[in-house]
């Protein structure tokens, strides 16, 4: 008999299931009660778990009654349990704050339907931080894919279909690539589960049998998940499917989906190839490179933007690149980096998205800078989440975007030769930073024009108007502010997290 | 007629540039009032066309990109179409008994596959109860993508202002086009249905049945009942399927068997996990009633799959059940 | 260099026509086109899946006789890795063929790119 | 077996260059059906019974629900609609 902990993972999932099938009979808003509940549920059994895992070590959980090559296969570890806690948390917040816009622009007989896509969202978020099986992690990449594509088209308009076709057939490409990948990993080793894949990989390298094979699999499921994680040549989907679906969807696609994407690769990194192979092979690089390049070009483009949304999704481009940058530059550090830009990106970038539409709200819902201007006057709360994500954004210290940057200088300077050009490409990324993002907070935060004063739709929004999304807004400060201030004990968690996974 | 030789008449056909079958061909049509409405959008459609035409004049460098882009994409595909055949070119022999592939967990599923599960088929036995978990996770992506389709083509009796119903037709709209493919209670077809139907859902269940016998499984046969109720939908109508199917019916059927599916699975993984005992028995093999839990699982699937396909093509068809 | 090429033949058929439907993915304008491409790319995939499970000689996996011998079956897994993999094709395929309906129905048009320009002019 | 994969390669190429989607969804209907007949080839009778019902049956079904619904059952991929006109030309002589 194992200790009751460890079943967690296999609860939280088969819940996520079974409310998800049961919202499709319940009204819009018990779906909405049982999402709540379900998201806090799954959040307090990820938790119960991080500590469990600190304090005994990771574990491995037979889905079934048989051992491990034939069965599936769950694990449950340090890292894993902190990070279904965390995407719970950053769930939590982007379903209440946009929870105003979502009952305006979705229709009353679709709802519960959102709620479904949710459900399955997180189901699929909490297998791919759980699974220590391949084809698991295909089949619920699938269904990540097709509910992201739910989320960006339930707000029906020309532009939302047009995104989540690119988005789908993006993400299609993604994974058949990563599909072919597993194919080829199973022919030359024979199995699926992770760590029997990583002994017979280990056995490979020494003999130096199925070389070519090897390098081929591990490129192809590397540029699968680059593609769905929408780095930077294959982001064409990005800016459209985050600017002008319903405020909830962008702020979970930005700050999940492709988290869930980049968790999955780093766990294949580690736990299927081997940390060593992936470094020996040349991958690296290619990756580093469109890494660099995605910072600057995401930099550059939100630089040019004239949409508040947009902006803020063209600046995901780039901070996608800093993951992948911290991923491929090959040391241990660089991958604490990587991870913690995960958490600091996830929580900085869906406030900023709640904070965007709480601004553009009061400008008569117009995104142009233009019309922004003084909106932070008009709804403070939203104009102080904002500055404080742009300040996150830009690198200042008390907020988690300085330590994330500090932690890529740090992972820099310790790989000899990659250490110039991420210097150099972090110096200009930072500098492109602080223009786009001063110059928003300064636009919105200049004086009232008398211009706007008579308009309609430019109006004041209380702080009493809008308790859920105030609370909202606060929490995210707050946990912005704490992974700043806390970063000690968190990287602590995260090293020792990826300890565990080798 | 001219005479030509084989290549190039199939080239002809697939290129649609000439075919001996057309030219002598009319399509009669059967009914006046169906014959305004199309003309009517056909005449539409002629002047999209126009203006379709009188756009592309003025983008010339969108079309020089396009070029681009086109020549890049071919020679991304050659390059990768190498690296695949390179790569094939190092992987094992197909059909050794040698390769990786074929080792110690391929053996046991088949040497205690019918003692473990108590299944003949030996694949429905590995899908459904050794990686049981990837079956749950694949017939909850069946799920996910039947509420994607709703949520995209369910018309409801929306409140909402007229700028916003561009995207979405109402349902009277729908339902008058949808009239115009509806067969107009067609003799043969319906004569042949009344024969085809019984036997192909008779079918359906029984491949669902024996999944843990023969070939098939909970899926197949599914998706066999689905494409026989498509049939009969397609013979005699909406108003006449309606009677037995309506959308409280589909909800519940997908409630139950998914809800059903994934608390058994639970159950299982539960006790196995946990080293616990089931208490489900394994019953002969070669029975219909044996395998433990693979049967009601079939079921299971099978109601959903035959349920969901069933839906797809309703919503395709008028955007609603 | 290519050893096993002559004798994979049937993989490295499937692996060109995974490479067509790649191409028409990305080729065509047309989307029902870019539909049907990606079926065959999925197809293609499944197909160089289930070659991985063929064992000369040996016959599906379907005990007969209670005869339990690892000699005389093919490998059941890929069949299984198919079968998941068929159904994730099938509702991707109904997911992708209802966007499509909505944005004919908006925009009367099946290609991607006119699309985009048309959003551009209408500067939404 | 070799001539049914040369069969595959024909029809995957055939849909990328036939005109009319008509007829690409028919090839690809056909090109399934082989992809069918030779999972039974490999010994995999479950795929072959899957793929007969889903990929040749309801994926068919739903691609001709699809032309049907967006009017283009005979246009050509670009859109055009070459016998429709010729049609309603001869009906306006008419």
């Amino acid at each position: 008999m194992r200790d009751f902990v460890q079943n967690f993972p296999l609860f939280s999932i088969i819940l996520c299931l079974v409310s998800s099938s049961a919202s499709s009979l319940l009204k819009g808003k018990a779906a909405k009660w049982v999402n709540t509940v379900l998201i806090c549920v799954v959040g307090a059994m990820s938790l119960t778990l991080t500590f469990y895992c600190l304090a005994h070590g990771s574990f491995t959980y037979t889905m079934g009654h048989v051992p491990a090559p034939w069965g599936n296969e769950v694990r449950g570890g340090v890292l894993e349990g902190a990070m279904g806690t965390f995407f719970c948390l950053i769930m939590l917040l982007s379903m209440t704050g946009g929870r105003k816009k979502l009952l305006e622009e979705v229709e009353d007989t679709k709802q519960n339907l959102y709620y479904i896509l949710v459900n399955l969202m997180l189901c699929s978020l909490i297998a791919l931080v759980y699974t220590n099986d391949l084809f698991t992690a295909y089949v619920f990449v699938e269904i990540n894919t097709i509910s992201a594509c739910g989320l960006i088209m339930i707000r029906q308009n020309g532009r939302t279909i047009e995104a989540a076709v690119r988005y789908m057939i993006m993400s299609l490409l993604g994974s058949g690539l990563f599909l072919v990948g597993i194919c080829l990993l199973y022919d030359i080793t024979g199995h699926l589960l992770m760590s029997n894949i990583k002994e017979s990989v280990q056995a490979l390298v020494e003999s130096g049998q199925y070389g070519e094979p090897l390098l081929i699999a591990i490129a192809f499921m590397m540029m699968g998940l680059a593609i769905k994680s929408a780095l930077f040549p294959f982001h064409a989907w990005l800016p459209d499917a985050y600017g002008y679906s319903t405020i909830s969807s962008a702020a979970i696609l930005s700050s999940l989906v492709s988290k869930g994407y980049i968790f999955l690769l780093i766990k294949i990194i580690y736990r299927v190839i081997g940390f060593e192979v992936v470094r020996e092979s040349l991958l690296l690089n290619v990756t580093f490179v469109f890494a660099g390049l995605g910072i600057i070009f995401g930099s550059i483009s939100a630089m040019r933007e004239d949409d508040i949304r947009r902006m803020v999704s063209f600046s995901s481009v780039a901070q996608i690149g800093y993951i992948y940058l911290g991923i491929s530059l090959g040391t241990q550090v660089g991958m604490v980096a990587a991870v913690f830009q995960i958490l600091s990106h996830a929580a900085t970038k869906s406030m900023l998205f709640i904070s965007a539409i709480g601004l553009t709200d009061a400008s008569n819902t117009s995104r142009k800078f233009k019309d922004l201007t003084g909106s932070a006057y008009r709804n403070k709360i939203a104009g102080m989440g904002f500055a404080a994500g742009a300040l996150s954004m830009v690198g200042i210290p008390l907020f988690s975007g300085f330590i994330s940057k500090l932690l890529f200088m740090q992972a820099a300077v310790a790989n000899y030769g990659k250490m110039l050009p991420t210097m150099i490409v972090l110096a200009i990324s930072t500098i492109l930073n602080a223009i786009y993002f001063m110059k928003t907070v300064v636009r919105i935060y200049s004086p009232e024009r008398d211009l706007y004063k008579g308009r309609e739709g430019f109006k004041v929004i209380h702080t009493r108007e809008q308790i859920e999304y105030t609370c909202t807004v606060i929490l995210f400060i707050a946990l912005n502010v704490a992974l700043g201030l806390c970063s000690e004990p968190i990287l602590e968690l995260i090293g020792k997290g990826l300890e565990m996974f080798a | 007629m001219k005479k030509r030789n084989l290549f190039s008449s199939l080239l002809d056909w697939v290129w649609e540039s000439r075919s001996d079958l057309y030219e002598n061909m009319t399509i009669r049509d059967d009914d006046e009032e169906v014959n305004v409405i199309t003309k009517a959008e056909h005449k539409e459609d002629i002047e999209k066309v126009k203006e379709k035409v009188f756009d592309a004049a003025d983008r010339g460098s969108f079309r020089k990109w396009r070029f681009l882009y086109k020549i890049l994409a071919v020679v991304f595909a050659v390059f990768f179409s190498a690296v695949l055949l390179i790569t094939v070119g190092q992987l094992p022999k197909i059909g050794e008994i040698n390769n990786p592939a074929n080792n110690e967990v391929e053996k046991r599923y088949i040497e205690k596959g019918l003692e473990e599960t108590g299944a003949t088929n030996i694949v429905a036995g590995m899908i459904l109860d050794y990686r049981a978990f990837d079956t749950l996770g694949e017939s909850h992506v069946l799920f996910v993508a039947a509420i994607a389709v709703t949520i995209l083509l369910r018309l409801d009796k929306s409140e909402r202002d007229p700028e916003d119903t561009k995207i979405t037709e109402t349902i009277t709209e729908a339902e008058e086009e949808d009239k115009i493919f509806e067969p107009h209670h067609d003799a043969i077809l319906q004569k042949v249905a009344m024969l085809l139907v019984p036997i192909i859902i008779l079918f359906g269940i029984y491949v669902i049945l024996n999944g843990h016998l023969s070939p098939g499984g909970g899926f197949s046969g599914g998706a066999i009942i689905g494409a026989g109720l498509i049939l009969y939908l397609n013979a005699f109508g909406f108003e006449n399927t309606e009677r037995f199917f309506n959308e409280k019916v589909y909800k519940t059927v997908i409630f139950s068997g998914l809800a059903f599916y994934a608390l058994a699975k639970c159950y299982a993984f539960f006790c196995g996990a946990n080293g616990l005992d089931s208490h489900i028995s394994k019953g002969i093999p070669g029975h219909i009633l044996s395998a433990g839990l693979i049967l009601p699982l079939d079921i299971a699937v099978g109601c959903v799959v035959a349920c969901t396909m069933y839906a797809f093509y309703a919503m395709f068809r008028k955007g609603g059940l | 260099m290519n050893t096993n090429l002559l004798n994979n033949y049937a993989e490295a058929v499937s692996m060109i026509i995974f490479a067509i439907g790649f191409t028409n993915l990305l080729l065509h304008k047309n989307l029902i086109k870019k539909i049907i491409g990606l079926n065959i790319m999925d197809t293609a995939v499944y197909l160089f899946l289930a070659l991985k499970g063929y064992i000369k000689g040996h016959v599906a996996p379907i005990i007969i006789d209670g005869v339990v011998e690892p000699e005389a079956y093919i490998n059941p897994i890929p069949s299984g890795l198919v079968l998941t993999g068929i159904v994730v094709s099938v509702s991707v395929t109904a997911l992708m063929l209802s966007l499509t309906i909505r944005l004919y129905k908006r925009y009367h048009t099946l290609d991607l790119d006119e699309i985009s320009l048309r959003l551009k002019k209408e500067g939404l | 077996m070799c001539v049914l994969l040369s069969f595959l390669v024909i029809c995957a190429v055939a849909v990328s260059f036939s005109k009319k989607l008509l007829n690409s969804v028919l090839i690809f209907m056909s090109y399934s059906l082989i992809m069918s007949v030779i999972w039974m080839l490999l010994e995999s009778p479950d795929l072959a019974i899957t793929e007969a019902a889903v990929g040749a049956g309801i994926t068919s079904v739903l691609f001709f629900v699809t032309l049907n619904r967006i009017h283009s059952m005979f246009k050509d991929a670009s859109g055009k609609k070459k016998e429709v006109k010729e049609d309603e030309e001869k009906k306006s002589v008419q």
